[in-house]
């Protein structure tokens, strides 16, 4: 099997380099996302300054494409600001806590399938595990221990509350996003990553499971706290969040790394999971060479670059949200649509391919839906409110209006205007004009 | 299958019912109500004894229903000599003291009008009492040991309460030492019943089927120390003995008739019937040990009664002196001794039953139990003093009347019983006589601080007694009496069910063969 | 590779079960969706119906005979005679305790609520009676109780027992009077209870180390085939029986009892003295029996020591106790001493088996619904401060209220065994059951088992002065000036009182009739 | 191999008991708890190896449902005995005291 | 274990990068000592003292904690049905439901409205509610 380059590989076929091959990976791995931060923040902003009509970094290297490594080198030549109240070890050990798991989470993401690296058949993946989701989504539980160890170890109100509003809106978003994989998995019947791809040989995720993927691309922003769910930072009202402590020296560097990091993985695991991984699309699938040798990893970087755009393109369109918005959002709309549709998924998949449970699957099918509809428009408490709001607003102003009549309105002549009732008006004493 | 004896026990129990639910106010419905039913149970007793057939097969007028089949427990009741007049004696004294507790509850008044116990329930006084009439005659009726054994726990419930709630200044302390004091031995005795169905293998606990299944002496000497701690707690005898005087002074003078009279009774009996026939050979070795306790009982109650201040604990310490004669009686294993035991049980009852309750009506009206209060009562209330002085004579054992009867079979018994040995317990018996003296001692001299000297100022307002009080008195006093010159018609029951026990007791026949009636 | 079999589920014989838990899932919803008005309104019959209907379903499981002999669910939960009767008996009981929960007065509206804020008043002030979360609340417990003694297998047993007892963390902390004490004592419930059951579950595991499977009867195999003694096994049996003996309240794990029944609001403190006890006392049985049957020399003697302690220590710090609640506490604690005698005595031949296992099954029935009562009687008593738990408080309470004092004093003469009620004739059965398991053929532990019935005498015999010290304060003691109020009792409560009168009367008289449905219940044994 | 794990285990667990029994905070009491329950998953993963069946596994899954179910309701708790007294030391909680 | 050793070695080279980077930035930075710039920030007042161990959780995070533990138990539950219940390819080629099929699906429909039920409440009780 392994002969044959165009074989997709599976579980079966990681596990068995040498470990010379394993380093390999594991530096290339390593130097790629090192390069791919810098290359990243460069592209980001000079692509949003080109939104905004602006140059953007142009002064450091050609195109500014230096500016990311001046940028770092400055961040070395910062003083290392140690304030006095914070807790040592955990303030030190936080930045390290974010940035190692954020590397590992893409230690599972397929670049490309059977490849002959240096003589050695082997995928181009640095490993895949029977549970290569679960790992991803462990990896990235493990960094909001870094953020919450951060923000507590900081000793300062806005690090704290950064922290915790990190944590708090990570976590949420966490579920969510476990969710809208639990339907591929239905389709794929595996955790492995390489095997997920596989099973998209015909048709990409994201195509068959439109709405896990439209949540997990919302997830996807909140899990990596960017614009529009921003708000760990949240300039505006954290003065910086958890890293404000963190000045500006290589620790904080470290942070913003595992924040890039984080970004990254959440591209590749969309294209991973939901675009197809490493296949051609379309129109060059119909060549037979596309997906095998080098190719598909031209295929996932331009899939990763675009969808790396994107989230680029989302940061210059929108506003951030407000913190309330951000968890009704995740808790109230995301987690039940998912669940709805994965029973959905689940019914229909059983209805598709289950043999005589038809009519009971479809029905169970239509139960969910309207279940869930009902549950929906029941529970719709912002629709509600909006309600209760208006109708509190109408009530308002009829009150408002009941008190005095002119009010909001043109202005009414009241009614005891001497000119209306002649015989009542008022007498004007003489001698006072 | 006879019904006479559910019917007995039914007959109280419901009277307690209609009595606990009176309407309120109805006091003097409730006593009278008692009394009835009390006399009610009394002639069908009488009806029913006249059919018992003294030559008969032992128990008589059996009943057995399945109660609880799951352990094999059966409600068998029947009755054989010895139980009979316990159960006659108990139906006797309950209308008397019935009639002697008129009062009790409606809040104890001195002459001079001092409140010596406050207004309590008068009809929950009246159906504790049938309730215990119900497990009185139930103890000594029970042929399954069971059953026995639950009308044994159940009745202090009734009595703890009728000592707790209508008796004296210390009445708790004295009900809840009763109790326990019990309880404790109860339980003991529970172990030992479940040892018996257990060990005998023989899955039935009725008594008559359970002779004789316990072989093995180890096992025989455990349950049997099971049982007689119980039986000797409950006859108090030295030195389990404490929580009589206090229970006996603090009851209300009827409970305490009660509670000497018949409920001590129980431990008597259960050691003629349970522990001599169902260990036979444990009640053998273990004899020496008891009659040593049962004179210690004998000699230590009544010194002890002569120390004594209070009448009512005075009479109570002569009763332990009587009960170590009872149970010298019934350890001798002679048919004399035994026989005499079993009498003594009933005529103790008679004689106790009058001292307490002429010593009651003494200090109902003086208010205080205390012998130095006294004196010259004879003066002012003639009557009263006769009865106490009667009462007295038969506490100590006067010839002529009925408790002399007993207390001279069970020492010529004693003295001649071969069982252990010919003269074996000779010496307990000459020592057991020394207390003859010391009885004439302990009674006289109250007596004669009570009745005699210069009469006492508060005394002087005595009444004498009224018609209920000479009710209360007459027949037990006419009873003592009775017995006394004609012992025959209870030995005649008596003699043939104790014959029984002591083949059971596998005793030498020569004892058997020699019989006497005493008199 | 997806190799996993769709399980079978014997729905009808685990109906009540669900029938339990279902009700409890729908009084969520109930929570959630009903005004707060209507909330209880709809609760109360909720609840009483699922239980009832429960009981229901277990009564025509047994009347039509259908009393399975395999276990169900994949051999996770064993339905057999002892489950049903202990169902039986948990689905009254918690019937009852609910009557008496339903009465006005015991929960705090808002339990989140600081006391005495404005939160609280707030929540007083539209509340109708109380926490309504109770119900459910309730219902999940009772679910747990009634899956933890039929579990096949130790995982089972391990969520029926958190199942069981994360609710009763909850409701435990819900007392409207003496809110602080509520809540203490639920948090040392919570906090105890979850380290014991931490060493439960600590036991599972090396069990499972040792046996390879965690259900009863695959352990009880591993055992008979493999006769050395494993230290896994020892630790494993330990540590499980460590986390059982907790919720049985033995000593030396009992120290939770006493605060936490006293802590506990009064009905509560029922339910867990009543149906928790016959739940955990039910899986001991279970574990011990199915699990270790091949084993039992190992751990006799342990228990031996547990079951005298406990009467012990149970009836002599009951002794020193001032609170009616703590003395019923340590009274309980005796009782599970009592009844470990029992489970000592399930020894030996099958019919011995059946004969222990029959009174430990009429001890928890009659003992349960005796102390429904007994707290029943407790919520009666009140101060204005609520409930008048001092002992002081209640000397002369026999001439206030003769009737509720001569109840309570029955109560407690039934506690303390006395022939002619309910409880003399649970103390003798398993007296008799262990004196009986001492004349098995071939049973080293005879002479010991005499031994520990004349410790259970002794600490009766200790138990019955303190029940009756409390008799005397009741009777003989005169009533001081400002005694508690008594409560005029709901409709509900009286019900309760009468119930556990009556049975505890009934029974004592006729004890056949409970015996004959417990003895036909031990006789099928539990499944192995 | 697996003699590892299991050390670690006990370890963790002992860990875990020890703490129960000498720290005073009832959130950290409540930690301690946690953690003898993950020793006990870490028990039931390494045994589930051992002997080659996954039931060790499956039962993991299920205590962490019922540290989840408990942590919750602790929580709770603890919370609402922490807004009334403003402490939560285990020794300021000493109302249930004879 | 094979499978491991990879993400080890990233894990090297990740972290030793990482404490590489906090080990040096002492050294590669100037010193300045000034003591305002030492306190902790906030926007130029005087800090706000912290208690030692660290400041109170606001409770509304601790309810999500909660939450969030409850919903990832379920999910722990849902990975290991969703893979069990996809169906497979049988030697002809046919997809097909080997396991759970039918009962999978409604005993998850059942798990899913336990766990709404439980989520439905603490909606109506607000605790979903941010304010």
């Amino acid at each position: 099997m392994t002969l044959v380059l165009a074989a997709d590989p599976t579980l079966a076929d990681f596990g068995k380099d040498p470990l010379w091959i394993t380093i390999v990976k594991a530096v290339m791995l390593f130097a790629f996302l090192m390069l791919g931060i810098l290359f990243g923040v460069w592209f980001e902003r000079k692509l949003i300054s080109r939104m905004q009509h602006r140059y953007g970094p142009n002064r450091a290297g050609k195109f500014g494409l230096l500016q990311s490594v001046a940028d770092g080198l400055k961040m070395g030549l910062k003083e290392d600001l140690f304030p006095n109240t914070v807790d040592k070890v955990l303030y030190l050990l936080a930045p390290v806590i974010m940035v190692v798991p954020a590397f590992l989470a893409f230690s599972i993401v397929p670049f490309a399938p059977m490849v002959n690296l240096f003589g050695v058949q082997t995928p181009l993946q640095l490993v895949d595990l029977p549970v290569a989701v679960l790992f991803m989504l462990a990896m990235g539980a493990v960094s909001v221990y870094g953020v919450v160890l951060a923000g507590w170890s900081s000793r300062s109100p806005y690090a704290l509350l950064g922290g915790l509003r990190s944590a708090a809106q990570v976590v949420s978003y966490e579920i969510a996003m476990g969710l809208s994989f639990v339907a591929i998995f239905v389709f794929a019947g595996t955790l492995s990553t390489s095997e997920i791809v596989k099973a998209q040989e015909q048709t990409w995720f994201a195509v068959l499971l439109i709405p896990s993927f439209l949540i997990y691309v919302i997830c996807m922003f909140g899990e990596a706290a960017r614009i529009p769910f921003d708000l760990p930072e949240g300039e505006g009202e954290l003065v910086g969040g958890f890293q404000t402590e963190y000045s500006s020296s290589l620790k904080f560097a470290l942070i913003m790394m595992g924040e890039y990091l984080h970004t990254f993985t959440a591209t590749g695991i969309a294209v991973t999971l939901f675009l197809g991984g490493w296949r051609a699309p379309f129109p060059i699938s119909l060549w037979e060479g596309a997906n095998t040798g080098y190719w598909p990893v031209l295929w996932f970087l331009i899939k990763f670059i675009l969808t790396f755009s994107f989230i680029i393109w989302v940061r210059a369109s929108l506003p951030r949200v407000r913190y309330d918005q951000l968890m009704s959002l995740g808790w109230k709309v995301l987690i039940p649509v998912n669940l709805a549709w994965i029973l959905l998924v689940a019914a229909v998949r059983n209805v598709v391919v289950g043999e005589g449970d038809t009519m009971l699957g479809v029905g169970l099918g239509v139960l969910i839906v309207i279940g869930a509809l009902a549950i929906w428009m029941r529970f719709d408490t912002v629709n509600q409110r909006r309600k209760e709001d208006k109708k509190a607003e109408i009530e308002a102003e009829f009150e408002e209006l009941s008190n005095d009549p002119t009010a909001g309105g043109f202005p009414v002549p009241p009614l005891d205007l001497p000119h209306y009732h002649g015989v009542q008006h008022k007498e004007i004493p003489s001698g006072t004009n | 299958m006879s019904p006479w004896l559910p019917i007995l026990m039914a007959v109280p129990v419901v009277g307690a019912i209609v009595v606990a639910l009176l309407p309120k106010g109805s006091d003097k419905l409730a006593k009278q109500v008692t009394l009835l039913v009390s006399l009610l149970v009394l002639v069908l007793t009488g009806v029913m004894a006249a059919g018992f057939n003294p030559g008969g097969e032992r128990f008589q007028f059996r009943a057995e229903y399945n109660w609880i089949p799951s352990f094999g427990v059966k409600f068998g009741v029947g009755v054989d000599g010895v139980a009979l007049v316990l159960i006659a004696l108990s139906v006797v004294l309950v209308p008397i003291v019935v009639l002697a507790s008129w009062h009790d509850a409606d809040g104890v008044k001195t002459a001079d009008g001092t409140l010596i116990t406050p207004k309590r329930s008068v009809k929950t006084y009246f159906s504790l009492l049938l309730v215990l009439e119900t497990m009185m005659i139930g103890v000594f009726a029970a042929t399954d040991i069971f059953l026995f054994y639950v009308f044994f726990e159940a009745m202090l419930i009734p009595m703890y309460f009728m000592i707790g709630s209508y008796g004296g200044a210390q009445r708790s302390y004295a009900a809840v030492k009763f109790l326990l004091y019990s309880l404790f031995g109860g339980l003991l005795m529970l172990v030992a019943v479940i040892g018996l169905y257990v060990v005998g293998g023989s899955k039935t606990f009725m008594f008559p089927e359970l002779i004789g299944v316990i072989q093995d002496p180890a096992m025989q000497k455990w349950l049997f120390a099971g049982f007689f701690i119980a039986f000797a707690i409950k006859a108090p005898l030295w030195p389990v003995h404490t929580w009589l005087p206090d229970a006996a002074a603090q009851a209300p003078a009827g409970a305490a008739v009660l509670l000497v009279g018949v409920l001590d009774k129980v431990g008597t009996f259960g050691m003629l019937r349970f522990c001599l026939e169902l260990f036979p050979d444990a009640a053998k070795a273990f004899t020496m040990p008891i009659v040593v306790l049962a004179i210690i009982s004998i000699v230590y109650g009544a010194i002890v009664a002569i120390g004594q201040t209070d009448m009512k604990r005075l009479i109570a310490y002569t009763s332990i002196s009587h009960f170590g004669f009872i149970v010298l009686g019934v350890f001798a294993m002679s048919d004399i001794a035994s026989s005499g035991a079993a009498l003594y049980m009933v005529n103790h009852g008679f004689a106790t039953g009058a001292l307490f309750l002429a010593a009651g009506f003494l200090i109902a009206r003086r208010g205080s139990p205390f012998i130095g209060d006294y004196g010259g009562v004879q003066k002012v209330a003639p009557l009263l003093a006769g009865f106490f002085l009667v009462a007295g004579l038969a506490g100590l054992s006067l010839p002529g009347l009925s408790s002399f009867v007993s207390e001279f079979m069970v020492m010529i018994g004693t003295y001649s019983s071969t069982a252990h040995g010919s003269g074996a317990l000779s010496v307990a018996a000459i020592i057991s006589a020394v207390a003859v003296v010391l009885a004439a001692v302990y009674i006289l001299w109250m007596v004669q601080r009570v009745l005699n000297g210069p009469t006492a100022e508060p005394v002087k307002a005595f009444k004498d007694l009224n018609a209920r009080e000479v009710w209360v008195l007459a027949p037990l006093v006419a009873l003592i009496i009775g017995f006394g010159f004609f012992p025959k018609p209870l030995l005649d029951v008596i003699n043939p069910s104790v014959q029984h026990t002591l083949t059971n007791v596998h005793v030498p026949t020569s004892t058997i063969a020699e019989k006497g009636t005493g008199q | 590779m997806n190799s996993i079999p769709a399980p079978t589920i014997e729905y009808g014989t685990l109906a009540p079960l669900l029938v339990v838990f279902g009700a409890a899932v729908i009084g969520v919803l109930v929570e959630a969706f009903a005004p707060r008005y209507l909330r209880k309104s709809i609760h109360v019959p909720l609840t009483l119906l699922s239980l009832f209907g429960a009981f229901a379903l277990v009564l025509v499981q047994v009347l039509r005979g259908q009393v399975s002999t395999v276990a169900s669910a994949m051999g996770a939960v064993a339905v057999d005679g002892p489950a049903l009767f202990i169902w039986g008996v948990i689905l009254v009981l918690s019937f009852v305790c609910v009557l008496l929960i339903n009465d006005e007065g015991h929960f705090v509206a808002s339990a989140a609520a600081v006391p005495g804020s404005a939160d609280e008043e707030e929540a007083e002030a539209e509340g109708s009676g109380g926490h309504t979360e109770v119900y459910p609340l309730v219902l999940f417990a009772v679910g747990g109780m009634l899956l933890f003694p039929a579990s096949h297998d130790l995982l089972m047993m391990f969520v029926a027992l958190e199942v069981m007892s994360l609710p009763l963390y909850l409701l435990c902390g819900l007392a409207r009077r003496r809110r602080l004490l509520s809540q203490e004592a639920s948090m040392k419930y919570f906090l105890l209870g979850a380290f014991s059951s931490a060493f439960f579950l600590y036991g599972i595991a090396m069990i499972y180390g040792f046996a390879g499977t965690v259900s009863l009867p695959g352990i009880n195999q591993a055992l008979a085939s493999n006769a050395q003694l494993d230290p896994l096994l020892m630790l494993g049996f330990s540590l499980v029986g460590v986390g059982l003996l907790f919720k049985i309240g033995a000593a030396p794990f009992h120290a939770w009892k006493p605060d936490v029944y006293q802590g506990a609001p009064t009905p509560i403190t029922a339910l867990m003295a009543s149906g928790t006890l016959v739940a955990a006392i039910g899986a001991v049985l279970r574990v011990f029996w199915v699990g270790l049957g091949n084993l039992d020399w190992n751990w006799r003697p342990a228990i031996w020591g547990v079951a005298a302690l406990t009467m012990i220590v149970g009836s002599i710090l009951a002794i020193t106790q001032t609170e009616i609640k703590r003395m019923l506490a340590y009274s309980s604690i005796a009782h599970a001493g009592f009844l470990l005698v029992g489970v000592m005595a399930t020894f030996g031949t099958a019919e011995q088996n059946a004969v222990s296992l029959k009174a430990i099954l009429f001890y928890l029935a009659v003992y349960g619904i005796t102390t429904v009562g007994a707290f029943a009687v407790v919520t009666l008593v009140r101060d204005p401060g609520g409930e008048a738990g001092h002992l002081s408080r209640w000397a002369g309470l026999g001439k206030r209220a003769p009737m509720l004092a001569g109840v309570f004093a029955f109560f407690l003469l039934a506690f303390a065994g006395i022939p002619l009620t309910s409880g003399f004739f649970g103390k003798y059965a398993v007296f008799a059951a262990a004196l009986n398991s001492g004349t098995q053929p071939g049973d080293s532990m005879g002479g010991w088992m005499a031994g520990l019935v004349v410790v259970g005498v002794v600490a009766s015999a200790i138990a019955a002065f303190f029940y009756v010290r409390v008799i005397v304060l009741m009777f003989f003691s005169e009533p001081a000036a400002d005694g508690p109020a008594i409560a005029v009792p709901s409709a509900g409560t009286v019900a309760v009182i009468a119930v556990s009168l009556l049975v505890t009367v009934g029974v004592g008289l006729y004890p056949e009739s409970v015996l004959g449905i417990a003895n036909d219940a031990a006789r099928s044994l539990f499944i192995r | 191999m697996t003699t590892h794990y299991l050390v670690l285990s006990g370890l963790l667990f002992a860990i875990g008991a020890l703490g129960v029994l000498i720290r005073r905070n009832a959130i950290v009491v409540f930690m301690c708890v946690e953690l003898m329950l993950n020793a006990c998953n870490l028990a039931f993963v390494t045994f589930s190896r051992q002997v080659g069946n996954l039931e060790g596994q499956v039962i993991a899954f299920f205590v962490m449902v019922v540290a989840a179910a408990e942590v919750v309701v602790g929580l709770a708790i603890i919370v609402t005995i922490f807004r009334t007294r403003r402490s939560a030391s285990v020794d300021d909680a000493n109302l249930l005291k004879y | 274990m094979d499978l491991y050793v990879p993400i080890l070695v990233l894990a090297v080279l990740a972290g030793g990068f990482a404490i590489f980077s906090v080990a040096i930035a002492p050294f590669t930075g100037p010193k300045r000592w000034n003591r305002a710039k030492l306190d902790a920030y906030e926007c130029g007042i005087e800090p706000t003292p912290q208690p030692v161990g660290g400041g109170r959780f606001p409770l509304k995070y601790m309810i999500t904690a909660m939450l969030f533990i409850v919903f990832d138990i379920e999910i722990i539950f849902l990975y290991p049905w969703a893979v069990s219940f996809a169906p497979e390819t049988d030697d002809v080629g046919r997809t097909i439901f080997s396991g759970l099929g039918l009962f999978g699906l409604v005993e998850m429909l059942l798990f899913i409205i336990t766990v709404l039920v439980a989520y439905a409440y603490v909606w109506r009780r607000k605790g979903l509610d941010w304010d």
